[in-house]
């Protein structure tokens, strides 16, 4: 019983948040990837790309939602999802037309394309704040939980409770599913392998008649829904607001180079590393030890290894350790 | 128009926006923007050391920055002697027991076998050691932080003139750098960008919350001045009589004279930081480091010892950040840990770098210049712009009324605006790498 | 004659989404008293925002700069984050004696500084807030809880007044963390804070920045259902965004029994914006409050109505609330006193602090509800 | 001169050297040929200090260097040339010759502000020295192009006057002669002849090109499967049936259509 | 380089912000034109081409490549004399100032090369001619990118003839050896079933062994009525074997003839073939 307490309240407080958290984080860092691998430079507007993602649909959200439109006992951010998605899509596609496309017709070294990567985050960064404001939105409806703690111990007469958000759920689906089909593109079909090509060598992609302008359309497209789909998760999950969308940028890039920048599974490998550093090394062990330990050992401090203060901290320190004992990085080299 | 000419105009460009700021907004306005531009030239020449010379990606610069924050408190405010007696002895034990402890570490690592036995005892010494330092510290730490918590709370400083925060500072981000630089250099380069960021949150997050140091979030303001304080001059009887036979009043006179002797200040610091690191660059070893940035492999293969060089100058340019970041705090007059974010001190200095030209020192100057001064005046361009946008719309509708809400943001906009003309125009920068 | 007043306040950067409806709250107060009419001989005032971002003191001083040596301000209302407000005192408005008057910053440290009496804060101390929550708390039979507040000056030092206050008075505080604004998730802090365990949990932080989202995360695990809410976190959205899934958390804010808030709401509301959100009232009474005090003085001059201030706010004289601007400037032009009690019951102490009354609230039926004053 | 024993280089399950024995005679221009995917790269980046060997041993004048990083072997003498040439192509052709040598005192951060006289009269001498080198090779009149810009050819003959600016004992060389058009392959051979003789170097050539082994090399060992299959001179060589069935081959099946 | 500010990155060399290797170097990728008939002439020709890299200058001068159904045209010279870059010219990833390229009586300057390949062109490049990351089934799959066909026995043919590639077909084709990773291009090229092949320096670096194997293969592509265009550094056993030589020097036309009457003239001998 007090192992099942234990098991519980381990679910509960690490198991299930890191989860959801690192499955957001995931996506986000497949879509930096992506750009990465394909188009060979790290984009920093990608932050600010989920949060202009996020922001249509939300604003089409809004729309359903006055017209009376709603998805059940699922949030009507879902319905808006596709077209949120499409939105997304025009501005990113609007971006790349009007400024990538300048550089890469002129042969621009990628680390330029950085750089105009930063122009293009303060400009988005600017759009979204003067569409939408700097607010928080909260824009979740539908059923809050699968589960709640209560119910959970109603249920099971335990003392603790597991709560199980909708929105986790969700995020953990919609997170597999995605990924499942964007390895399924990538590794089955004729454009996913061009795309690999492409990104591979690109004057070689040409001589094997890949069009070099159809595979950036399709990464961009990609990515844009990417971007959206994760944004939208969690804004779901949690809310809606630009500035935290930027600070995003930070843990979704570290991420990305955890897993070895490039590298899809990389990415989703960096996200749940990420995720599961931040919550279980300041995690007080207190609450756990009780339930295993006999009477007489119980501890009376936190058992916590570090405060909470330095959680960013201690998750990079783990970061490096990683790095260090897998110095080439976890899934460098191999594609896919 | 020649190169040399083209940068001259390029100088003077800025120099003509300094004094417009001078002419159309105020003389305060323009001597405060060139001393921080100044300050952010230097930040522009260190991380241009790593990221032009060297090719090293520095995403910490913030926490340079910060650590240079942090000597300044440390060298100069006034020590705290009640807590000095009441932890100070305590607080020096537990870093001597942590500094043992990893001294000790490194010791057996290199003595012992690699095997299981030597990971066991590295560990219990690990546990062992943090468990004593814990148990040192921790009541330390307390004693300290009950002395006055809104007033001090923490051990003070050395007291000593907060110019000798300036090369403290600098030491303090070359000890950080090294330690990051001994882990992660020489292995791949994405190391160096998670370390970095790493290492630079871990500063943060100790300046933050080791209240003993340096107050932590309470934040330390009225730091000592190199300068006179405007409001002594604004009583002195002779500094009056000058001012007002140079027709200024009071109290402009004593700001705009204290902001001159800032500037000159800062203009004879970066001048030698420029001088020195011009010199570096034009000598054998400014060529070592170019090869070793066309090629790295080949440069190891004749014999220069890559990691080695990466180290020394990823130490050079976080110097240089530290030592901008004392003297930036130093202007501010205030420790405030919570102002070091990345959007201005990392993304905000590599904007400086790119625009004004990486791997040339000038431009990474006018970078830091021109960009600063963009950073501070585009509030008001962009509320320009929005006016002139809004201005056809008829009041009070909504639109416009929402549109002119977002006005500020237009700040980052126009940042961005700015910084695509640039790149499209001028995709190495303004001064280029010759 | 027109005077000019500064809005300064970080209107983009990590407390942006806080800074429109404070701007909102300064500028209803200054058309407010515009449009009487009846400010030093007619004049009217204008407002000129200015953006202190809360991450670059340098950027702030230099807006504040131009605010001052440029627009010729005559105040200024801000700043708002402590880094940029201890920045542009020390830098600009000391320097040039110009009044500041924050409506946010709570750090200690800024007591400190040598002000020459040009600094006042609307915002309420720390200390004695610190104190009303722990009885406040005790006085429901609470005797455990946990703490978590906001990493900067204002959630540390009322975290840390509170726990001190609550622990004299024979609470336990079972853990007392930060956690970090803008950050994107919160459930390694809401790990520890459930593993240490309290009957109520004390969220000392901001409602629409970390606050809400540990809240939320609380919530959603389970770890905790009555939450403590101080200033900070008072606010509509508690209403909007939790409603009756935090029914019976309590809290306190500034104010006292005539209903200044409610009246400010009201004209809030006219005007478009939200007056229940955070520090919006004390951006309106700290506007007015300068504006008042250059009235009384019958100058613009920092030097001369500086001292008139704590006059105004405090008693002796007729109260004023929000909407009775006009009353106060007739008050003052015929001699008579006045003690400007505002949208945040405002109460100077030396040097220049607020120390109001409380009023105790309570979330019943998905709804704040007054209970009482402290 | 160096001596290799025992090597193994594994790549996951895959044995790319698979215990090499062999030995270098000082003074000698040994060929180093085999089929493709012997592991003659492979080894030379294990002796050179770029990958770690699995294990085996690698000497040097009878002392162990197995493990060196590349920049301490260079200071022992041992240098070598890419199969890709690694030029330093944004720095001009001279001063790839010139930042070669070692233990510059330019190179000392702090002579750099403080030594600049010593600096100059260095940066003299070298000059001289990469002018001679230049012409050396021929291509005196590319000193101030970027290296970068100057054609296939002579970026190897760059690569070959990079070790003529020290006094290097062992030269590595990995198929200089690899799309490098005939003629030049001539001036290049002439040169490694001339180092050979004039200087002392000792060589190791990789090339599939039988003349150009022929004209240098002696003795030649050929590697296949990570071992060594043949080692004599090439006439031997040529005459070993395995050599033949693995590398040599027998020339032309199908004829020139008439 | 071509003094395109854009395509300086120097001191930018950091690889955790940028992906190694870089952009391609292909300059007519967007290129947008069609294809006009242009009747007579040799099956493939590029006439009186002249260009270079970018604004750069010419590297190319009046240059003149032609190859006709069955033959083997190959071209020799000294190396920077512009071959490879006359190669591309011919395959459209150089922007050409003057002259024109017809393929099987049409005109094709204005098509682009991912056009060009599904108008029957294969190319090997010099460099980085594989996919590194790909497998090596898969950089042969690349190469069927454009064909819509069952293209299984094709790849058979292709295992068959590089045997070592059957072996290690499932690697990724980075881990190869360079003269392994040869095989895999012109694998690649092949699989295109093209209709005129390109190949630069195709025997760089392999074996003798497998040298042999290359050219047999060559003639027997010829032989099925495939004109095939190679440059060569091993250039006295390709012009044996070659219909047509010419000698580049400096991007000029400096020699042509059939491949015997090169290997004759004592000039090309002793400046070219060495001797
Ligand atoms: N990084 C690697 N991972 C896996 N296998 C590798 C790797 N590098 C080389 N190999 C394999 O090792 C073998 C030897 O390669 P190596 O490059 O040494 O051959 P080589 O003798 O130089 O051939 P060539 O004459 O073609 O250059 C090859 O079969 C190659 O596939
Ligand atoms: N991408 C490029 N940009 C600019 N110039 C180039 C580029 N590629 C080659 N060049 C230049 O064009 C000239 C001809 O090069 P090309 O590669 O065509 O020579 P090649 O005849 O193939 O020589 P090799 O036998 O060495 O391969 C050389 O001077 C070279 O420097
Ligand atoms: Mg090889
Ligand atoms: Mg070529």
């Amino acid at each position: 019983m007090d192992l099942l307490n234990a098991i519980v309240a381990l679910s509960n407080f690490v198991l299930v948040p890191a989860i959801a958290y690192g499955s957001q984080l995931a996506l986000g860092a497949l879509g930096v990837t992506l750009i990465y691998g394909i188009l060979r430079f790290s984009n920093f507007a990608h932050g600010d790309t989920m949060a202009f993602g996020t922001m249509a649909t939300i604003l089409f959200t809004w729309w359903f939602q006055s017209l009376g439109i709603s998805f059940g006992p699922l949030p009507t951010a879902l319905l808006a999802l596709p077209l949120g998605i499409l939105g997304c899509m025009a501005i990113v596609l609007l971006t790349d037309r009007g400024i990538y496309r300048f550089y890469r017709e002129q042969k621009a070294k990628p680390v330029i394309l950085v750089i105009v990567s930063m122009g293009v985050m303060f400009i988005m960064n600017g759009l979204v704040r003067v569409i939408i404001g700097p607010d928080d939105q909260n824009f979740a409806d539908g059923d809050r939980f699968i589960i709640t703690a209560r119910e959970f111990r109603e249920m099971t007469g335990l003392r603790e409770g597991l709560a199980l958000k909708s929105t986790q759920g969700i995020t953990v689906i919609t997170a597999v599913i995605v990924v499942a089909l964007l390895f399924w593109f990538l590794n089955r079909t004729r454009t996913g392998k061009s795309m690999r090509a492409y990104s591979d060598n690109e004057d070689l992609a040409l001589l094997s008649g890949i069009n070099p302008e159809r595979v950036v359309m399709i990464t961009w497209l990609i990515v844009a829904a990417l971007a959206t789909v994760a944004g939208v998760l969690y804004g779901l999950d949690k809310s809606f607001k630009p500035f935290v969308y930027f600070q995003l940028l930070l843990p979704i890039f570290a991420s990305a180079i955890v897993g070895g920048l490039g590298s899809p599974v990389g990415a989703i490998a960096g996200g749940f590393i990420i995720a599961f550093s931040e919550v279980t090394i300041t995690y007080a062990w207190k609450k756990v030890l009780t339930y295993l330990l006999p009477e007489a050992w119980q501890p009376d401090g936190l058992v916590q290894l570090m405060s909470t203060d330095y959680k960013f901290a201690v998750s990079f320190v783990i970061l490096l350790i990683v790095l260090l004992v897998k110095p080439t990085g976890l899934f460098k080299g191999k594609s896919v | 128009m020649t190169g040399t000419m083209r940068n001259i105009a390029l100088f003077a460009l800025v120099g003509v926006l300094i004094l417009l700021t001078g002419v159309l907004q105020s003389w305060n306005s323009a001597l405060l923007i060139l001393n921080m531009g100044l300050v952010s030239a230097m930040m522009a020449i260190g991380v241009n050391l790593q990221w032009g010379f060297a090719g090293l990606f520095n995403v910490g610069v913030m926490g340079f920055v910060a650590l240079g924050g942090l000597a300044t408190v440390l060298v100069s405010m006034p020590p705290v002697h009640a807590a000095w007696r009441a932890g100070g002895l305590g607080i020096l034990a537990a870093v001597a027991l942590g500094a043992g402890t990893i001294v000790l570490t490194i010791f057996l690592f290199r003595r012992m076998q690699p095997g299981w036995l030597r990971a066991v005892v590295l560990i219990a010494v690990l546990i062992a050691g943090f468990f004593a330092y814990r148990a040192v510290f921790d009541p330390a730490v307390a004693a300290i932080e009950r002395i006055n918590p809104a007033g001090t709370g923490y051990l003070g400083g050395l007291g000593l003139p907060i110019l000798l925060a300036w090369p403290v500072g600098g030491l303090l981000a070359a000890g950080a750098a090294w330690i990051i630089g001994k882990t992660a250099l020489g292995l791949r380069s994405d190391y160096l960008a998670i370390a970095t960021l790493g290492i630079a949150e871990i500063i943060i997050a100790v300046m933050k919350n080791e209240d003993w140091l340096s107050r932590g979030v309470k934040n330390v303001i009225g730091l000592p001045r190199p300068v006179p304080y405007e409001i002594m001059l604004q009583r002195d009887p002779v500094f009056v009589e000058r001012a007002a036979a140079l027709g200024l009043d009071p109290v402009t006179g004593s700001t705009l004279f204290v902001k001159a002797n800032y500037s000159i200040l800062l203009l004879v610091v970066l001048l030698v930081l420029l001088w020195l690191a011009q010199m570096a660059l034009k000598s054998p070893w400014g060529r070592m480091m170019r090869a070793i940035r066309d090629n790295e492999t080949a440069a190891e293969a004749m014999g220069k010892d890559v990691t080695g060089r990466h180290l020394q100058i990823f130490i050079l340019g976080s110097v240089v950040c530290g030592i901008a970041g004392a003297i930036m705090t130093t202007l501010d007059g205030q420790l405030v840990p919570t102002t070091y974010q990345p959007l201005r001190y990392t993304f905000l200095i590599w904007v400086m770098v790119i625009v004004g030209g990486s791997g040339n020192n000038f431009g990474a100057v006018l970078g830091g210049m021109l960009v600063w001064f963009l950073w501070v005046q585009v509030e008001p361009m962009g509320a320009l712009l929005m006016k002139g946008i809004t201005a056809g719309m008829t009041d009070g509708s909504a639109l416009k009324s929402h549109l002119l809400e977002a006005t500020a943001h237009m700040r980052l906009l126009t940042m961005g605006i700015v910084m695509l003309v640039v790149l499209r125009f001028s995709p190495r920068g303004l001064i280029p790498e010759k | 004659e027109e005077v000019k007043m500064g809005v300064a306040l970080g209107f983009t950067g990590p407390l942006e989404s806080l800074s429109p409806p404070m701007a909102n709250g300064a500028e209803l107060a200054a058309k407010e008293i515009s449009d009487s009419g009846k400010f030093m001989d007619g004049s009217t005032v204008t407002t000129i925002r200015a953006d202190t971002t809360c991450i670059d003191a340098s950027a702030a001083t230099a807006a504040a700069e131009r605010l001052v040596t440029s627009d010729r301000v005559a105040g200024i209302m801000g700043a708002m984050c402590s880094g940029a407000t201890g920045a542009v005192l020390q830098n600009v408005a000391i320097p040039n004696g110009v009044v500041m008057i924050s409506p946010s910053a709570t750090s200690p440290a800024l007591s400190t500084v040598e002000d020459n009496g040009y600094f006042f804060r609307t915002a309420p101390s720390d200390a004695r807030q610190g104190v009303i929550m722990a009885e406040n708390i005790l006085d429901r039979g609470i005797e455990t809880v946990a703490i978590t507040y906001t990493n900067n000056d204002y959630g540390k030092g009322l975290a840390d007044s509170f726990a001190e206050a609550y622990a004299e008075k024979g609470g336990t505080v079972t853990i007392n963390t930060a956690h970090e604004d803008g950050k994107a998730d919160y459930s390694a802090e809401i790990g520890s804070l459930s593993s240490a365990g309290g009957d109520a949990l004390v969220v000392v932080g901001y409602v629409d920045q970390g606050g809400k989202g540990i809240v939320r995360a609380a919530l959603d695990s389970g770890a905790f259902e009555t939450f403590v809410f101080p200033d900070g976190m008072i606010s509509e959205v508690l209403e909007s965004d939790f409603g009756d899934e935090i029914e019976g958390s309590f809290g306190q804010k500034p104010g006292n029994e005539s209903d200044g808030l409610g009246m400010f709401v009201k004209l809030a509301e006219e005007a478009g914006f939200d007056g229940n959100e955070i520090f919006a009232p004390e951006s309106y009474d700290a506007m007015a409050l300068m504006l008042l005090a250059m009235h009384s003085a019958g100058s613009t001059k920092a030097d001369d109505y500086k001292g008139k201030i704590m006059d105004i706010a405090n008693a002796p004289g007729e109260k004023i609330l929000p909407g009775e601007l006009g009353k106060a400037l007739e008050i003052l032009s015929d001699g008579g006193e006045v003690d400007y009690q505002g949208a945040s019951a405002v109460e100077f102490i030396d040097p220049g602090e607020s120390a109001g009354n409380y009023i105790e609230m309570e979330m019943k039926d998905g709804k704040l509800v007054t209970i009482g004053v402290r | 001169m160096i001596k290799v024993k025992d090597l193994h280089k594994h790549f996951g399950g895959f044995h790319a050297v698979d215990g090499a024995n062999l030995e270098i005679a000082e003074g000698s221009i040994t060929g180093l040929i085999g089929p493709n995917g012997a592991g003659k790269t492979t080894l030379f980046n294990v002796i050179a200090g770029v990958l770690e060997p699995t294990a085996g041993r690698v000497t040097m004048a009878g002392k162990d260097i197995t493990g060196l990083p590349p920049h301490e072997l260079f200071h022992k003498g041992l240098l070598r040339t890419f199969q890709i040439a690694h030029e330093f192509s944004s720095m001009t052709c001279r001063e790839n010759l010139m930042m070669v040598p070692g233990n510059q005192s330019g190179e000392r951060l702090w002579n750099t502000w403080f030594g600049r006289r010593r600096i100059a009269n260095e940066e003299r001498a070298l000059r001289a020295k990469a002018d001679e080198v230049l012409e050396f090779l021929t291509i005196e009149h590319l000193a101030d192009h970027r290296a970068g810009q100057v054609s296939g050819g002579q970026k190897k003959l760059l690569e070959l006057g990079r070790t003529m600016m020290v006094d290097a004992r062992i030269v590595f060389l990995d198929e200089v002669g690899a799309g490098v058009n005939r003629t030049l392959l001539n001036t290049i051979a002439d040169a490694i002849i001339r180092l050979n003789k004039e200087r002392q170097y000792t060589f190791v050539v990789i090339e599939h090109d039988m003349d150009f082994i022929g004209r240098l090399c002696d003795p030649v060992i050929c590697m296949a499967e990570g071992r060594v299959l043949a080692e004599g001179t090439l006439a031997e060589i040529k005459a070993n049936e395995q050599v033949i069935e693995a590398y040599l081959g027998t020339g032309l099946k199908n004829k020139v259509n008439t | 380089m071509s003094g395109n500010a854009y395509q300086d990155d120097r001191g930018n060399k950091d690889r955790s912000i940028t992906k190694a290797g870089g952009p391609g170097s292909a300059e007519g990728a967007m290129r947008k034109g069609k294809a006009v008939p242009a009747p007579g002439g040799p099956f493939l020709i590029g006439e009186n081409m002249t260009g270079g890299y970018g604004k750069g200058p010419n590297i190319l001068e009046a240059c003149t490549i032609a190859v006709d159904k069955g033959e083997i045209a190959v071209i020799v010279g000294p190396n920077g004399a512009g071959k490879s870059t006359a190669m591309k010219a011919v395959f459209g990833m150089l922007d050409l100032r003057e002259g024109s390229v017809r393929l099987d009586g049409e005109d094709i300057t204005a098509l682009s090369p991912q056009a060009r390949v599904v108008k029957g062109m294969g190319f090997v490049p010099q460099t980085s001619n594989i996919f590194t990351s790909l497998t090596v089934e898969e950089n042969l799959e690349m190469g069927a990118f454009i064909r819509r066909d069952d293209f299984s026995e094709t790849m058979e043919q292709i295992l068959d003839l590089f045997p070592i590639l059957r072996e290690k077909r499932r690697q990724a084709a980075g881990e190869l050896s360079g003269g392994q990773r040869q095989q895999v291009a012109v694998g690649r090229a092949l699989m295109t079933k093209p209709k005129v092949l390109m190949l630069d320096e195709p025997t760089a670096g392999v074996s003798p062994i497998v040298m042999d194997e290359l050219f047999d293969r060559i003639i027997e592509v010829a032989r099925t009525g495939i004109p095939i265009l190679m440059v060569e550094q091993n250039a006295r056993q390709a012009l044996e074997i070659a219909d047509k030589g010419y000698v580049l020097v400096q991007g000029m036309n400096a020699y042509s003839g059939t491949g015997k009457d090169l290997l004759a003239d004592p000039e090309v001998r002793k400046s070219f073939l060495g001797g």
